[in-house]
């Protein structure tokens, strides 16, 4: 279990869940990067990004969450992230990057969205 | 007075280390009395340097040396309310100039970590360490009523809810 | 190989910084892939060494040096298999000996940092540094099973349970 | 409210509630001990330790409450423990005290005790 870095759920045919487990910082970045871009490959309808195992992001995990929303773009996946706590969101503000994604409270929301 | 560092922390240039960095950080100015989201802020302005010292001065390479100094700072009444912290390398020296951070109109991945720094804390000062590497200091200001006095006084109780004066 | 500190701290020796002591040493053992309960055990032995440094050795005076070096131990396939930590104070020397821990069948208070050290870790050595102060050595291992590969290895996702062989 | 370290609670006429709001180590246990022998000098029928705040505690932690504990059976006061995590529970452990107080899971189960 302790290895376990980031988690994939699918739900239902057209949507996928991404849930990093735990900080994600330049150590873990690149493992939450290769993740995102294999389930983009498949062009799923809407990636989740669930973050409320999430304490900590700092701008390796920004940059690695504004590439994978690049990538989405272009392959006409909608991505959403939900599960933010107040430090995490800070940096998004810090980062000015709150309006630059679709950011929902809780995975329930985010499924309705 | 604010002469020696109250912490010095010597460590290897591998991201494994960096959340052991920031817990240290922050468990600090949680202790000096800082507020929680202050103390995590300051812990994230530690981890971007850091970062960018593993990536833009070591490239890399997880086996160079990284240094970290705290001073707490104090007012008049020697009661905590701020922070200071220097992070030095021995990568090669760059012009501090080039520590600006980009614009963050152009949403890119990358060009963050400047702008977090100097959004973050109070003071940033990017200079060429004496011989070689560089060397950062950051000084982050707190206000008064975030900062209870936590380092010396060890033996108060109150009842019932805090207030900013306490 | 095992050399050079990963990590090295000198703190002061004022009891508002064992909490950010603790929170270092436990982060990085958490990241070496330790469990969550070996990580507060070996940051409890840490905490309990500190805080005899500060009481026996400067009798709770708050401006005095203490270091703590740390390295991560590794298995033949080089896998974090434990952790050695070393603790140095500029105190004056005993002999030790004395460095027993009282007998836990006589109820009181104090005398249990020792005994919690020797019973946390599974190497304890203590002794004269070359010419002023104590030094104690430490050293925890971690089964296998609780150790995955964290340190070096930085692209890894599992689906799914994890499990000890992982 | 960041400085509030230990929180006393009245409940009833003879209860008391001590809990400490945070790691109790030689850092906060002076604070700790003053308030316990404060609330033990007005002999209290019983003195519930709540724990459930305290994420660690070391044994300058534990020699605070092996004292309180005297003080207590001198006193006629019964002292309860309750609230521990794994850890604070596993330093009991480590120290052979476990057995040395009575320990109830909740607070809730403290006061019936
Ligand atoms: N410690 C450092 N050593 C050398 N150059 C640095 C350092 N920190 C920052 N820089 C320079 O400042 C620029 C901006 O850094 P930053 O805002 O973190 O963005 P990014 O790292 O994504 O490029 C970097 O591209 C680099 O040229
Ligand atoms: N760092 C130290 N420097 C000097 N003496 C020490 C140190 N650590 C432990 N000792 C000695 O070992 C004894 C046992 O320590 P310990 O088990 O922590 O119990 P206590 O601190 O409650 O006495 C102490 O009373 C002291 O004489």
């Amino acid at each position: 279990m302790a290895d376990e870095v980031v988690r994939v759920d699918r739900d239902g045919s057209d949507t996928v869940v991404i849930s990093p487990l735990g900080d994600v910082d330049m150590s873990c970045s690149p493992t939450l990067r290769t993740t995102m871009r294999e389930q983009l490959d498949a062009r799923p309808r809407r990636l989740i990004v669930n973050l409320d195992q999430v304490g900590y992001m700092d701008s390796s995990g920004l940059a690695t969450l504004v590439e994978a929303m690049r990538t989405a773009k272009r392959h006409g996946t909608r991505v959403v992230l939900c599960g933010m706590n107040e430090k995490v969101r800070a940096i998004f503000e810090i980062a000015r990057l709150h309006q630059f994604f679709t950011i929902v409270e809780s995975l329930a929301e985010a499924r309705e969205s | 007075m604010n002469d020696r560092p109250h912490i010095c922390v010597e460590l290897l240039s591998n991201p494994a280390y960096l959340s052991g960095a920031r817990e240290l950080i922050s468990s600090v100015c949680k202790r000096l009395g800082f507020d929680d989201l202050t103390c995590s802020k300051v812990a994230l302005a530690v981890d971007e340097a850091l970062c960018n010292v593993i990536r833009h001065g070591y490239k890399y390479a997880e086996d160079r040396p990284i240094w970290i100094r705290l001073w707490p700072l104090f007012d008049a009444e020697h009661r905590p309310d701020g922070v200071k912290l220097v992070i030095e390398d021995e990568a090669e020296q760059v012009d501090p100039e080039t520590m600006k951070g980009r614009d963050l109109d152009d949403i890119k991945p990358g060009g963050l970590g400047v702008h977090i720094i100097r959004d973050v804390m109070d003071e940033v000062c990017y200079e060429r360490r004496e011989k070689v590497g560089m060397r950062l200091t950051m000084i982050k200001r707190v206000p008064r009523c975030c900062t209870p006095m936590r380092l010396s006084d060890r033996a108060r109780v109150k009842r019932g809810a805090g207030d900013c004066d306490g």
